[in-house]
């Protein structure tokens, strides 16, 4: 009741920012563990990062107005999320070329 | 009389050099080399004895000398290995008798050896022989003793194993090392007790008169006997299986693989005497610390003495009746010692050893170069193959005769002065062994003439090297005498014979140094002469002319004939002891224990490791979604673990 | 920087010298300088080291020098030499020396190999100047991880599970010693992990020396072939390239008994004392096992193999004496052995050359085709079954008279249990030279094998002469390692 | 109260087309529908009135990421294809996998956030404050991280290239 409340109150309260980081990250969770192409995997890795970033800045904004950690946070982590993806392609296409297929459950060679 | 050092320092150089150039120098220069310098140290040793023997007599009494000396390895405070030069009555004579056989061999090899392979090899090995030998006889302390004992052991093996691709030759070079060996362990461990007693190594202080190293071991005793009988027991076993004592006489016979010459110098003259000098050496000890084993070295003396006469009957191989009757008068000089006592006309036993000693080393050498020389001329050491030879070879045969005539004792040869010595101290001891030694005696004239004749009379020689593909020296069918150089070692070693009987040995050695006047004790010497006379007559009846006798008697004792000619199965037993026992039953077992338990229990831990990593393995599975819920499942528990509890 | 730092100076240096020569003429020229500067190196440091005893200098460790490493755990690089580290300093750089011309001719891939051995003489050279527990364990791993790759790569027959079974094996030695090393720092009151220091301190409880007694001497006793754990030795020797033999069986396992020696009873003289018998009986065992072992072998290397299991037990046997003189045998063991142990594996290394096998049963008469390394093969055996004036039997002596002179019935009879495997150990040295060297030819093909060449004789002729020096003028050295274990016995005695 | 607005749609784009996206059959529409995911983030951060990072999220991820998807995704399908469909069973752990971890996080922001509704107003961040805070090395500015994350980056880009070129 006390969102409600606050809903009507005028404000949007910072736990609804986090439900929403957290239903997107979880729906990457799911698709993390449930798909099998590496790319929707990627894909899923992607929600879940940009959840994180959600979080990061909300926190900023709502506990730490003022201050920029949460914000540069955010910053690098969408940088880092350009770089992993590109290597992780190059990977991917690479993958492909060798064995025509993106199924994650056929790169187990290396465990021996 | 610092030169006796170049005694041994000269062969050993000569070895050193004529092993190093080995086939690069020719056959001749080398045989040389070794020769001369075997002729300058036999002068030397002549020398140093003229000079012992005129100037070392002090209150009538023979000191001790000790010309040389240095310290070559300390161990404790008290115990430490030196070398030096000891020069007493024995080990005087004991350097006469050695260089003089040496040098005789190295001339008569000269001939013998002629054209083969490794000729400058043979010389080496000779020279490090004869280094050793000496090294041996003039060692200050019983470790030195041990060192030129090893090395004499080790030139052996050499020279037995010259013709080293002919297996039957390695088989016997290996028998012999591994048989002294085995008795070394003893010595060896013999000295190891001795010294932990006594605190020395020194022979000076442990065969004084009135020493007192042996009060620390007063009241130690193991098994019932004091721990100093254990230590010279077993130093008497170590010079048991040099001298080929029973049961250690396995090796001596293989030995005879070896080149002829060899078995003259060390198998006949010098190495397998070694035993016995070591026993005279520690006489005093054995006299009055432990008389028991000094008692049970006659007996086994006189046992050995029987049993190798017996043997040396029925031998078909000449070299092989040469080996046995060696075994059997170096029993002989055993049980000398065995009955010895210490002083005036007890120590009889003592000197007669050391005398039989000396004139054994010269009449069996000559009896050994005599057989090589037949061998030379007959391609064949088979007595079958013989016969007649006297026509052919007439120095070969009357050097022959003269040593077979020491041997049994006829005077007015060597060998009858020095037995006839041993016989009475024997008597002396105990009739019977008196009487087996008496009878070892007639038996050994029996033996030696049948060998002689066999040789040299018998059947007339056929000409059949041919058939025998023996002959491919491409000599002629027909034997002949020998070249000079082994003709002359022939003759020499004969007048010595001849003539050493009627040497002052009792004024030279004795056991207390001390002058001891021969006196021949006339009954048991006409008995032993008589007896001796028999058997030559019983030889000579039976092997003069080819006559059916002895294939009667053989028909008549066939038990006993199979058994001797097959040397009473000792040699099966040993086989026996050794492979069946040894090789099969310990080491094979004890391979298979470390294949199979030691190392299947180390590789087990790695298996197990192995199989263990298999097992878990399938957890690492490279899926990654499935270490993904791993992951959230282990970060959901830990933050639960957090939060609620 | 100490002088003795160039004992591992120099193997960095050949090293780097491989590292940039492109031939393989380059690579032996590097090889030879450095091994031969090693050889000069340790010729000086004895003749510095004998002169400064002869002029009284009476310190325990001469030419020490000190270095923080690591303040925090009182890990300092410190180093310093005895007469026994003097001694295995030179058996190291004639085995060095003698290693490289064995491997002459090494293929394939010969810059590697040099750089891997290079790598493997620092660990040993290291070992032995140091003086501080944690450097010395460090060189000893140093030293045992380049025989992996030298036995997996170079070796022959099944190497791989060799290699595998020889480091595992070494590696689980060394976790014990490492945790052996940890308690004598931490139960020595931990201001130090300088051995002279600790010893000199001599506060470690007797409690916590029962612990680390054992593990400390186990850890070391696996390097030096203590039964029941002497079994790499076998395969490993068998395996491994002629110089990596030369080197292991020469040097590497002579850490053990150094180890042993100057560390376990050393540092814990209480429990050594104590725990004494149950060792001695393992290594007595080792003795006679080994020497029994080998007579059954076929294949020579195993037979040297088992034979050095035989003579390495009796270094620890007679380390675990306790007198100087069984302990100065130890350590003229552990010098004879190198030599001849080397000699031998260079000799088979050798023939294996020539013949392409090591099955004694398909070989003989091979004194006939190649005259030189059969008479060195008589040698080597000689000096191993203790021939007088050869190194073998001063060794063994000292050994048997130091170990007979204690007062103890048990250890006299234990004593005459080693010396019988003298008799064993002729056996099969002369099964083995009856077999191959002399007798008659087993096979035709060898008939056309060649005798050896320079750089095979220079490596031969060396350890001989250096076996033949030992065992004809054994006093000074005897004096020498004489004087060094006295320290280490008075606090065992004490 | 437009704020509100805006937000709950925003809210409800990010909610439906994150789940569409992870449950899609057919590759090509889940990168479609995390583009809208992406954007609507954007959305957010502008709510929350940080605009720089409204423009990078755009450029970066909307603009340069979702580029490089399509590429992947053209050249590793065959036009048309379905992906393959996960067992049910898969499915099914996977959501209740994801459902229990919902419900965790859920039942922890509900009863350990403090209820903060009040958002303080505060001035836009400018590009200046921006440039000054990247470019020192003192409290509160990232020179270090902003360096690293350029070496990062072309590190990435080097790898990405040398991973994909051909043999």
């Amino acid at each position: 009741m006390d969102i409600l409340n606050n809903i009507l109150a005028g404000q949007v309260p910072m736990e609804l920012y986090l439900g929403v980081s957290l239903i997107m990250f979880f729906a990457g969770v799911y698709g993390f563990l449930s798909r099998r192409s590496m790319l929707m995997i990627l894909i899923s890795i992607e929600l879940m990062l940009n959840a994180a970033d959600l979080n990061f800045v909300t926190f900023n904004r709502y506990l730490f107005p003022g201050q920029l950690e949460g914000f540069y946070f955010a910053l690098f982590t969408i940088a880092i999320a350009a770089c992993e993806t590109a290597v992780a392609i190059a990977i991917i296409i690479n993958i492909y070329r060798n064995l025509s297929s993106v199924e994650v459950g056929n790169l187990d060679q290396m465990k021996e | 009389m610092q030169y006796t050092l170049l005694i041994l320092v000269l062969p050993l150089l000569s070895f050193i050099v004529l092993g190093l150039v080995d086939s690069k120098w020719k056959p001749k220069v080398a045989g040389t080399i070794g020769t001369v310098v075997l002729g300058i140290i036999t002068a030397l040793s002549y020398l140093t004895a003229w000079e012992y023997f005129t100037t070392a007599k002090i209150n009538g009494v023979y000191e001790k000398i000790i010309p040389m000396h240095m310290e070559w390895i300390r161990f404790t405070e008290f115990l430490h290995i030196d070398l030096g030069i000891l020069l007493d009555p024995i080990s005087v004579m004991m350097l006469v008798v050695i260089t003089t056989v040496s040098f005789m061999v190295n001339i008569y090899s000269l001939s013998y050896m002629h054209g083969e392979k490794g000729f400058q090899r043979y010389y080496a090995f000779l020279s490090l022989f004869t280094f050793s030998m000496l090294g041996l006889v003039v060692a200050t302390n019983i470790f030195q003793m041990y060192i030129f004992w090893e090395l004499v052991g080790v030139s052996s093996f050499l020279l037995i194993g010259f013709y080293y691709t002919k297996p039957s030759a390695v088989a016997a070079a290996k028998k012999a090392f591994i048989v002294t060996r085995f008795a070394d362990l003893f010595f060896l461990l013999g000295i190891l007790v001795l010294s932990f007693y006594t605190k020395t190594f020194d022979f000076g202080i442990l065969t004084a008169e009135h020493t007192t190293v042996f009060a620390g071991s007063a009241g130690a005793t193991f098994l019932g006997f004091g721990v100093i009988s254990w230590a010279m027991a077993g130093i008497f076993i170590g010079g048991a299986g040099k001298s080929a004592m029973f049961p250690l006489q396995i090796w001596l016979p293989d030995a005879m693989e070896g080149p002829t010459p060899v078995s003259a110098l060390i198998h006949a003259a010098t190495m397998v005497v070694a035993g016995v000098f070591l026993v005279a050496r520690f006489f005093p000890v054995y006299y009055f610390q432990t008389p028991e084993v000094l008692h049970g070295v006659a007996y086994i003396g006189a046992f050995t003495a029987l049993f190798a006469a017996v043997i040396a009957c029925v031998q078909t191989d000449i070299k092989r009746v040469l080996a046995f009757s060696t075994i059997s008068q170096i029993a002989f000089m055993m049980v000398a010692l065995g009955v010895s006592g210490y002083e005036g006309h007890e120590g009889t036993g003592f000197m007669a050893s050391m005398f039989h000693l000396f004139t054994h080393a010269m009449f069996k050498a000559l009896l050994f170069l005599g057989a090589g020389s037949v061998i030379h001329a007959v391609h064949s050491n088979e007595i079958k193959d013989m016969g007649g030879l006297r026509k052919y070879m007439p120095i070969t045969n009357w050097t022959f005769l003269i040593a077979c005539l020491a041997i049994a004792g006829i005077p007015p040869f060597s060998g009858f002065f020095s037995k006839d010595e041993i016989l009475s101290a024997s008597y002396e001891f105990s009739p019977y062994i008196g009487g087996i030694m008496t009878f070892v005696a007639a038996l050994t004239a029996f033996y030696m003439f049948r060998l002689y004749y066999s040789i040299f009379w018998g059947k007339d020689y056929t000409v059949k090297a041919a058939a025998h593909g023996h002959d491919d020296h491409g000599h002629g069918h027909t034997p002949h005498e020998s070249p000079f150089a082994m003709a002359f070692p022939l003759v020499f070693l004969a007048t010595v014979t001849c003539f050493a009987g009627f040497i002052p040995f009792g004024k030279l050695v004795s056991s207390t140094g001390a002058d001891y006047i021969i006196h021949i004790d006339s009954t048991v010497a006409i008995m032993s002469v008589v007896i001796a006379s028999i058997s030559i007559l019983v030889a000579t009846l039976m092997y003069r002319k080819p006559s059916a006798t002895p294939d009667k008697l053989e028909k008549t004792f066939k038990g006993l004939h199979t058994a001797a000619s097959r040397r009473f199965y000792i040699d099966e037993v040993y086989l026996f002891i050794t492979k069946k026992i040894i090789f099969n039953s310990v080491s094979r077992p004890l391979a298979w224990f470390d294949r199979h338990i030691i190392d299947a229990t180390m590789d087990g831990f790695a298996n197990t490791t192995q199989w263990v990593s298999v097992r878990i393995k399938g957890v690492q599975s490279g899926q990654v979604q499935q270490y993904a819920y791993v992951f959230l499942l282990g970060t959901l528990l830990i933050a639960a673990l957090v939060f609620f509890i | 920087m100490n002088f003795l730092s160039l004992f591992v100076l120099i193997p960095v240096l050949m090293m780097m010298g491989l590292f940039v020569s492109c031939s393989r003429k380059q690579l032996q020229i590097v090889m030879t300088i450095g091994a031969s500067l090693l050889m000069i190196l340790s010729g000086i440091l004895t003749y510095m080291y004998l002169t400064d005893r002869a002029a009284g200098n009476l310190a325990t460790m001469l030419y020490t020098a000190d270095t923080v490493w690591y303040a925090p755990f009182n890990i300092h690089y410190s180093v310093g030499v005895d007469g026994i580290s003097v001694a295995m300093l030179i058996l190291s750089s004639i085995i060095v020396f003698t290693g490289v011309f064995a491997s002459w001719k090494i293929d394939p891939l010969p810059k590697e190999f040099f750089l891997w051995f290079s790598l493997l003489s620092i660990g040993v050279y290291g070992f032995f100047i140091s003086t501080d527990l944690f450097t010395m364990f460090m060189y000893y791993e140093i030293a045992l991880i380049p025989m992996y790759l030298l036995i997996g790569v170079w070796g022959s027959g099944n190497k791989e599970y060799a290699a595998m079974k020889l480091t595992l094996m070494l590696m689980g030695g060394s976790a014990l010693l490492l945790v052996g090393i940890l308690g004598i720092y931490y139960a020595s009151g931990a201001t130090t992990m300088n051995l002279l220091e600790i010893a000199k301190l001599h506060n470690i409880p007797v409690a916590m020396q029962y612990y680390f007694f054992p593990l400390t001497f186990m850890g070391f006793g696996v390097l030096g072939a203590m039964f029941p754990f002497h079994t790499w030795s076998p395969d490993g020797h068998a395996s491994a390239p002629t110089a990596v033999s030369m080197l292991h069986a020469g040097v590497l396992m002579k850490l053990g008994g150094y180890g042993c020696f100057r560390v376990a009873m050393y540092l814990m003289p209480e429990a050594a004392h104590e725990m004494a018998w149950i060792f001695l009986l393992l290594t007595g065992i080792s003795v006679v096992y080994g020497a029994f072992g080998a007579i059954h072998q076929t294949d020579l290397k195993y037979i040297n193999a088992y034979s050095s299991v035989s003579h390495c037990g009796l270094v620890l046997f007679a380390i675990l004496m306790m007198n100087e003189t069984a302990a100065t045998g130890a350590i003229m063991q552990m010098l004879s052995h190198g030599l001849m142990t080397a000699l031998f594996f260079a000799l088979i290394g050798m023939i294996y050359g020539r013949t392409h096998t090591r099955d004694i049963r398909l070989m003989g008469g091979l004194m006939k085709v190649m005259p030189f390394l059969g008479v060195s093969y008589v040698i080597a055996g000689m000096a191993s079954l203790g021939l007088p004036s050869l190194s073998g039997f001063v060794a063994e002596m000292t050994i048997f008279v130091g170990s007979f002179q204690h007062t103890d019935t048990f250890h006299r009879v234990l004593t005459i249990g080693a010396v019988s495997s003298i008799v064993i150990t002729a056996v099969y040295i002369l099964r083995v030279v009856g077999k191959i060297i002399l007798g008659p030819m087993q096979d035709k093909h060898h008939e056309e094998l060649t005798d050896a060449v320079w750089y095979e004789r220079l490596s031969v002729g060396v350890l001989i002469a250096a076996i033949f020096a030992m065992g004809s003028a054994p006093f000074w050295i005897s004096s020498m390692l004489h004087e060094s274990v006295i320290p280490v016995v008075s606090q065992l005695i004490k | 109260m437009a704020h509100q607005i805006i937000f709950f749609v925003l809210a409800l784009i990010i909610a439906t087309f994150s789940i569409l996206a992870v449950t899609s059959k057919r590759i090509i529409r889940s990168a479609t529908y995390l583009l809208f995911v992406l954007l609507a983030t954007a959305g957010l951060y502008l709510l929350l009135g940080y605009n720089y990072l409204f423009a990078v999220q755009i450029a970066v991820y909307a603009g340069g990421v979702m580029v490089l998807f399509i590429f992947a995704i053209l050249l590793t399908n065959k036009p048309g294809e379905n992906l393959k469909t996960e067992l049910p069973v898969r499915r099914v752990v996977a959501g209740a996998t994801a459902v229990a971890g919902l419900a965790f996080c859920a039942h922890l922001i509900y009863w350990n956030i403090k209820k903060v509704t009040v958002l303080v107003e505060q001035a836009d961040i400018t590009p200046q404050q921006l440039g000054h805070s990247l470019m020192g090395t003192d409290k509160y500015q990232y020179l270090l991280p902003f360096e690293t994350i350029s070496i990062l980056l072309l590190a990435c880009i080097v790898g990405a290239i040398m991973i994909a070129r051909r043999r």
